[in-house]
């Protein structure tokens, strides 16, 4: 349990039914302790895709928040402190709770009916039946003193019991000596239409805070100081959010309308929301009537000048891959967002993973090589999408951006990067016929990329197609030796982003370390947080973590020839691992997880371990 | 685009390109071809707003034979990409190229969809009942019983009756048209092309090597008359050179003799009627009836797709993008630390 | 599997599974489920003879909560797989599971092509006009203007009217019908069980969670007598308890007081009238009349597809197989050596 | 030229215009070799999928028959006489006649409009400009004696043109002194509704024949005698014929009927039009709106109990990557042929390529593994397409079947393999709920397949579908451990395979040998024979073939380890090299041709022997 006062991170879990608003009441505690000045990592576990029927553990919602005095990177493998509104709710997550953790249990989610509903025998109520001995335990009646205290107001049973939320929130503020005053707008602004539920839960909210308070439940506050984050003006973001301001960052930069066509899929269907509020930036959504024809409206779009946006997840994914195949031929850019999910086939919808990387790098027919990034961190989709935009425009490529479900519904303090402060953007689209020749369409510039002019641009008319091309008319050739010349391009050309990008860096150690450890896409805060520990531990691991992965970073294969030892740690069955052991013939040890859940610090630092004995 | 016919800016001539033109010989292609080639200088746009967006078959060749704008893209998605294109740049004269397998069947879903939302395109489906690509499978429209190489002992399928299809999906422009006729051809596309919305012309084409004579019937002279209909909006519906007519009787067609029948009493063609229309396109299940050429429905009044879609766009644009931008970032929750 | 109703051999209790059902409380998915758990055992089938087939959509959960075959397969691909199904075994009764998104938007295509095709699968359409699984973005059959999670500013498109789409595709049985009403539904499903071909059954099915209300207007007591119409076959077209009649003058319908007008002079109903069909799936569009529910339309004389599939099979079925494949493998122009 | 009398091997190539029936002339002169006795390989060459104008360059057909006293494997890299219909034909094909080779030239189809046609300037008639003198040319007025000889039968003048590909057929029978009888057999069937194109075309053939005879054009005739074939009844056949023989022979081994569900695609479809020639064996071919629908009703269709197929090329594949993964997690068998050609997306349809092999093994969303085979000549696609239905069905999996454009429509002799010479094969279905127990869709047998319930079965009731799966019982499972045990599982099943597969045995060499070529699939022939060459020429390579590709032969990895050199030959940008790479550690070295072609013997025994300076 918590003894000190002060104390340097803090795991809250809150959990109930999927009614009962916990995504609202961490992100809600998330930002009030990022505004506080914290770090923060949350991590959002909600059921899949149905509501289940109310108080069964399929019906269980769940929002972490990690939140500390010093920079975190991970939402943190066990809770500090555990909220529970059910028994389901205590059900799933009490093996995730520290030894000796907290518990705050609403007593009425226990009773009969919600035991029978989390498959607990009768007689087995884990509040009286000593099986919580090793924790500490707070029963408070939330839903009845809930109710008492919103009775005023006059709402109807179910809609005062919403309200329950607000008043464990309100306690737990307490318990961290939090304002509750952001809370409070938050409320005026969601019900703004309603003056008694903003009364209501605004209520609810501060009862719970000053229930805590007087009713000496806890013997003191907690303290977690701000961090010492570098200076400047921070907002919490998801990395849903972060991929479409990177968008429409991009959009503006290159002076160029966004044109989204999607359909919908979880985890990937908020960008798709996000993007659709934001007309006003000349973004166009295309809500298509699948998979394909989102794919192909944002090919048309990018034909005609505009930045061809398609998103996603594996499912739909696979469905767009012949259209990929097209945008390749044509030369054209494009951005495929994967925000992948568990597979295979419909697989675990809610749920993370890394399992689509080889898909995205080989999932074609025919030589068809594909520019893959993945950005590291909710924030750093932001920077990544936007490089995905740039690369795309540049190199008149289509590019993957692998995200994942942990990033796109994960929240991080995120210090605000301006346009200014963004590179600049190049498109490759030719606008008029200066010398009035004849217009060769696959004629290149020297990174190959070719020079698009759209429908529309006088003297200039031209047909393209996805038959392979003569070499600079781009005419219909069955040519031999063309072909396997247009092959060679295509693959040079994508080798040739490489020039632009950054030289890879060691994340931690160097080259001098006993092992490397290599790591892609979301994983980086975990990956981090071990090696960081690992070391601190008296081990000397070297870190590097890969956002573009093809093409690899220049420099990466000289930085990987020193290590005799390297690990590869991905959300999968191993995937990234065939890429680095294929070019660079080292027999890198795989460290995998395939449980839809990002990693733990202990599961990582275990493999290493492991392998130093 | 929608304004009348002004002085040619260019010449059919001018709309030769460089590659040859590679469909067997007798290919109603060819005849297709030209009559788009011929109508296209009467618009009084310059070549380059125009562009041709075409799938996979031989009629999607047609993109390399046109000197404008136009891409040769994949089976069954062209009205998809020319979606794109045309919210993208709706100043584009955006032309579909497609074949009954391209569009109806592997495309099929692309097609409903696009007469639903109603886009300004003109969608030229070269109808010839047969895959001619992939060298003579039956297609959705190949009729029921017919021997092709994948239905040696007869297509089981009942085929598509492509109009009504288009009629139940909410298309705003349905028109009928032969290879063979080049100044009707040429009178239906100009009609689709002024029309605002997604226009719909099935072209019933002779695929000579694959499935020769599938439409003689309604272009043979010993035939023809009889089976063939040309409506003509606020006209009576008359055919067999005049001799025959059709009379609605409640919601019954039938065939009289003009003769008998005055016609101001005969079925009168109403393009903007979607109830006539939903009759008129199923003459197709009825061999007694002639098969109507023409524009058969014409609803000028559902919106434009990319016009709202782009209105929602205008009426909210920001100057400042910048500006507005530095807001976004920082939403309604940022802080500021230091 | 068309005969008459026997005796039940199990009871709706022995179709509940050990599945929860993850509807969230109030959804009118669980009214339909109730619905067809009623009336399957009066067809006097064994359970194990059902299959459902559904595809991806909260309304495809309903196969888990069956306990007859089932598959919950991949987004929009229901038809496609329970075509494959039931011409591989015919003697299955085969149920499509879908929703407006599933069958509509992703699935449009293989919806259309089934409904041309005509084998005997039965299709229960659960309209709720939004997507639910993802949490509430417009569907194809959402309202113009409706404000959903991915048209904050109101939808572009304009919505199928998926009767009209099915009759285009050819469809030989198609009806609409209610979550809220059971007795209704039950009744329609069991003419759609018995409907040899593919039979469409519409369903306007609540999603009290992100689209509620949607089907208000034909629900709540205080409108739906006027804004309603059951139909039936041979009867006439009345509705608002009996006031209200719809008179055919031509080819327009009109709302006529049922005193002003004798019954016998009123719409009367003919299902197999396919004019007639087009005609009143079209009240959709306007809104002075009513929505019509019931069966629509019946065309039992089109080919049931796996019927004749299978025939050219069995004519040609060859009993000793290897005999008649040694001598195929030695075609016609084998030569011996040695 | 050819001087002696006597020879080993022959390579005749017969081209002309696509309207000239090249394909049926090169078909019948491989038959009537064949029947002689002679091995063959045959390599049809036929313009890109529309028939292009009359005499242009890309109207150009071809086809190529090599024919030997020996076995051959290759359709050999040079011609030995080139037959040309026109100008377009001989500018096409000058390049691989071999030095002195023999050309026979259509002096009709070199007047001015054909030598326009085929863009050769005016005064440059390769006939009279000299440019031949290296070659024995033989300039004969086919069209005008085709109608003098046919002039009787009062055919219309195309009508009679078109019978002077049997004109030169006769004209080459003779050369090499073969029987023209069973073409006129031939004939006779083709044309049985009408007498006079029989006796034309049977006059021209014969005119033909004669000519050569009594012109004395010729100096001699040619000898190849027959090879020493093993002892049996041959047929001659092609890849697609033979895909189409296997399934058959599988359905009636294992007592189940077929249905292919597919869409039309080159080079895929004659599998189509085959196999919708035999319902007598109860198969069933629906030809669906697209690939998607194809492959779904084939799953349909497996569900049900009976073998579902689908086949498709490249594009189409790409389009059926979703319905693969819902296969996978149903663990229902299914066969997926891909008759590759060039891409990437539409590419070069009527071209080979082995560029879909990556596609095949990863190009799935999630851990989606697959079973993935390959034919190594056209007769082998009967037994590897009977072993994909084997394997599906009794490991409940769906295979990949990679065959390609060059196997598909390349014949060859083959010595008939009947059913009692083929495996049994035992379907996993369970028919019968014996001890009346709950079933459990996913228990499993030994080698970790599930046996299946089919929908009719009383007593079995049961739901499955995409979303992950609980083990064994097949429910609904969102658990992470359980998702991580389907992945393994699921993986297991795949190697599980290997354990009834053959050991992988070198084709030539051994272990001691200096260098390994590895290849896969229709490369085959020319892998073989090139290491015969350069081993004939004291070299010492050894050389293994894959057409288990995964899981890869249970031996392999020994087999392998031996060899320093490792090289492997693929006609793509590198791709089984990956795998090889990336499991073996070995820096093996690639030989690859992108050029829509097969492998000529030099290209690999020239980078064969530079590795060896
Ligand atoms: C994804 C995909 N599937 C299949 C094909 C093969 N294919 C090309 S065109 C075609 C059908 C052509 O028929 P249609 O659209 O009627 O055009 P036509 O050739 O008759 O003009 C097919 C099946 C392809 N190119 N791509
Ligand atoms: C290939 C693919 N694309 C998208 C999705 C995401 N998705 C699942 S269900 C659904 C729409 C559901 O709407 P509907 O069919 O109307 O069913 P409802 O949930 O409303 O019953 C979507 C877009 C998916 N699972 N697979
Ligand atoms: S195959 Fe048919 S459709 Fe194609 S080019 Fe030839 S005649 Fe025309
Ligand atoms: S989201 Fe809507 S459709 Fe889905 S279960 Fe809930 S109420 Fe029903
Ligand atoms: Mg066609
Ligand atoms: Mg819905």
């Amino acid at each position: 349990m918590l003894t000190d006062k002060i104390y340097k991170n803090i795991v809250v879990k809150f959990a109930g039914d999927s009614g009962d608003g916990m995504q609202l009441t961490g992100t809600q505690f998330a930002e009030t302790n990022a505004l506080f000045g914290n770090d923060i990592v949350t991590f959002p576990d909600f059921p899949a895709e149905i509501r289940a029927p109310i108080g069964t553990i399929p019906g269980v919602s769940g929002y972490q928040i990690h939140f500390s005095s010093e920079k975190i990177l991970t939402p943190g493998d066990q809770y500090d402190v555990l909220v529970a509104l059910n028994a389901a709710a205590l059900k799933t997550n009490i093996k995730s709770l520290k030894p000796h953790g907290i518990i705050i249990a609403n007593k009425d989610g226990f009773d009969d009916r919600n035991l029978r509903l989390a498959g607990i025998p009768e007689n087995e109520n884990p509040l009286t039946n000593h099986s919580l001995d090793n924790f500490t335990v707070y029963e408070v009646d939330v839903t009845k003193q809930t109710k008492l205290a919103v009775a005023e107001f006059g709402l109807g049973n179910k809609e005062a019991e919403r309200c329950k939320n607000m008043f464990v929130l309100g306690m737990v503020y307490w318990m961290f000596d939090r304002n509750i005053n952001n809370t409070i707008q938050y409320i005026e602004q969601k019900f703004k239409k309603s003056d008694v539920l903003v009364n209501a839960n605004v209520k609810a909210l501060k009862t719970g805070y000053h229930f805590s308070e007087t009713s000496e439940l806890f013997s003191n506050q907690y303290r977690i100081e701000p961090a010492h984050a570098e200076k400047g003006t921070y907002r919490s973001i998801n990395g849903n959010q972060a991929v479409s301001l990177g968008l429409i960052a991009a959009s503006i930069k290159a002076k160029l309308p966004l044109f989204l066509g999607s359909y919908p899929i979880t985890p990937a269907s908020d960008i798709l929301h996000e993007l659709s509020k934001q007309k006003g930036f000349e973004v166009m959504t295309f809500q298509a009537e699948d998979e394909i024809a989102g794919i192909c409206a944002a090919i048309g779009a990018s034909y005609a000048g505009k930045i061809g946006i398609t998103t996603s997840s594996g499912p739909g994914i696979a469905l767009k891959t012949e259209a990929i195949g097209l945008a390749t031929m044509l030369e054209l850019p494009l951005v495929i967002c994967n925000i992948q999910r568990g597979g295979p086939s419909t697989g675990l919808p809610t749920k993370t993973e890394q399992a689509d990387l080889l898909q995205a790098l080989y999932g074609r027919n025919g030589e068809c090589p594909l520019v893959v990034i993945a950005p590291s961190s909710p924030s750093d989709c932001y920077e990544m999408s936007f490089m995905a935009v740039k690369i795309a425009l540049e190199h008149t490529v289509p590019v993957m951006f692998l995200s994942d479900g942990y990033l796109a519904n994960g929240a991080q303090p995120w210090l605000i990067k301006n346009l200014d402060e963004l590179p600049e953007i190049e498109p490759q689209f030719i606008t008029e016929n200066k010398d009035n020749a004849t217009y060769l369409p696959y004629l290149r510039n020297d990174s190959l990329a070719r020079q698009h002019a759209v429908p529309g641009t006088p003297g200039m008319e031209h047909r393209i197609g996805g038959l392979e091309k003569e070499d600079i008319t781009g005419n219909i050739s069955y040519d031999a030796a063309n072909h396997e010349l247009m092959v060679k391009i295509r693959e040079q050309k994508v080798l040739n982003v490489a020039k632009d990008l950054p030289l890879q860096t060691f994340e931690q150690g160097n080259e001098n370390s006993d092992a490397l450890i290599i790591g892609w896409g979301s994983t980086f805060g975990s990956i981090s947080s071990s090696v960081k520990e690992l070391n601190a531990d008296g081990s000397n691991i070297a870190q590097v973590h890969l956002k573009f992965i093809n093409p690899l970073p220049k420099n990466f294969a000289e930085l990987i020839k020193p290590f005799k030892k390297v690990f590869v740690a991905e959300l999968n069955n191993g995937q990234l691992i065939k890429i680095i052991r294929e070019k660079y013939l080292v027999d890198a040890i795989g460290i995998n997880k395939i449980q839809g859940q990002p990693f733990q610090l202990l599961e990582i630092k275990e493999t290493i371990k492991q392998h130093f004995n | 685009m929608e304004t009348e016919i002004l002085s040619p800016i260019f010449t059919s001539k001018d709309l030769e390109t460089d590659q040859e033109v590679r469909w067997c010989p007798g290919c109603g292609d060819y005849a297709i071809l030209n009559s788009v080639k011929k109508i296209l200088p009467d618009f009084g746009l310059p070549k380059h707003q125009f562009v041709f967006v075409s799938g996979i078959g031989c009629s999607s060749r047609f993109p390399y034979y046109m000197d404008t704008y136009g891409m040769h893209s994949i089976h069954g998605r062209a009205t998809s990409i020319a979606t794109g294109l045309k919210i993208a740049n709706p100043e584009l004269s955006v032309w579909v190229i497609t074949g009954d397998g391209d569009a109806l069947s592997i495309g099929g879903n692309h097609f409903i969809h696009t007469l639903r939302r109603n886009p300004n395109l003109n969608i030229l489906l070269f109808n010839n009942q047969i895959y001619g690509l992939t060298k003579g499978q039956f297609s959705p429209t190949s009729l029921h019983g017919q021997v092709t190489k994948s239905s040696p002992l007869g297509v089981v399928d009942s085929p598509f009756n492509p109009l009504a299809l288009a009629l139940g999906a909410g298309s705003t422009f349905v028109a009928r048209t032969l290879d063979r006729d080049a100044k009707h051809q040429q009178e239906i596309y100009k009609r689709a092309y002024y029309h605002p919305g997604t226009s719909l012309v099935e072209i019933y084409q002779n695929c000579n090597v694959f499935n020769d004579g599938a439409f003689e019937v309604f272009t043979d002279k010993a035939t023809k008359s009889e089976t063939t209909i040309f409506v003509e909006h606020g006209k009576p519906l008359i055919f067999d050179n005049g001799n025959k007519g059709i009379l609605l009787d409640g919601l019954n067609a039938k065939v009289v003799n003009t003769e008998d029948v005055p016609a101001n009493d005969l079925w009168i063609h109403d393009e903007n009627d979607l109830n006539k229309a939903l009759l008129l396109s199923r003459f197709f299940d009825d061999e007694n009836m002639p098969r109507p050429f023409g524009v058969i429905y014409v609803d000028a009044k559902k919106p434009v797709f990319e016009t709202i879609f782009n209105q929602q766009i205008a009426e909210r644009k920001i100057e400042d993008k910048e500006t507005a931008f530095a807001k976004l970032l920082k939403s309604n929750n940022s802080w500021v630390v230091g």
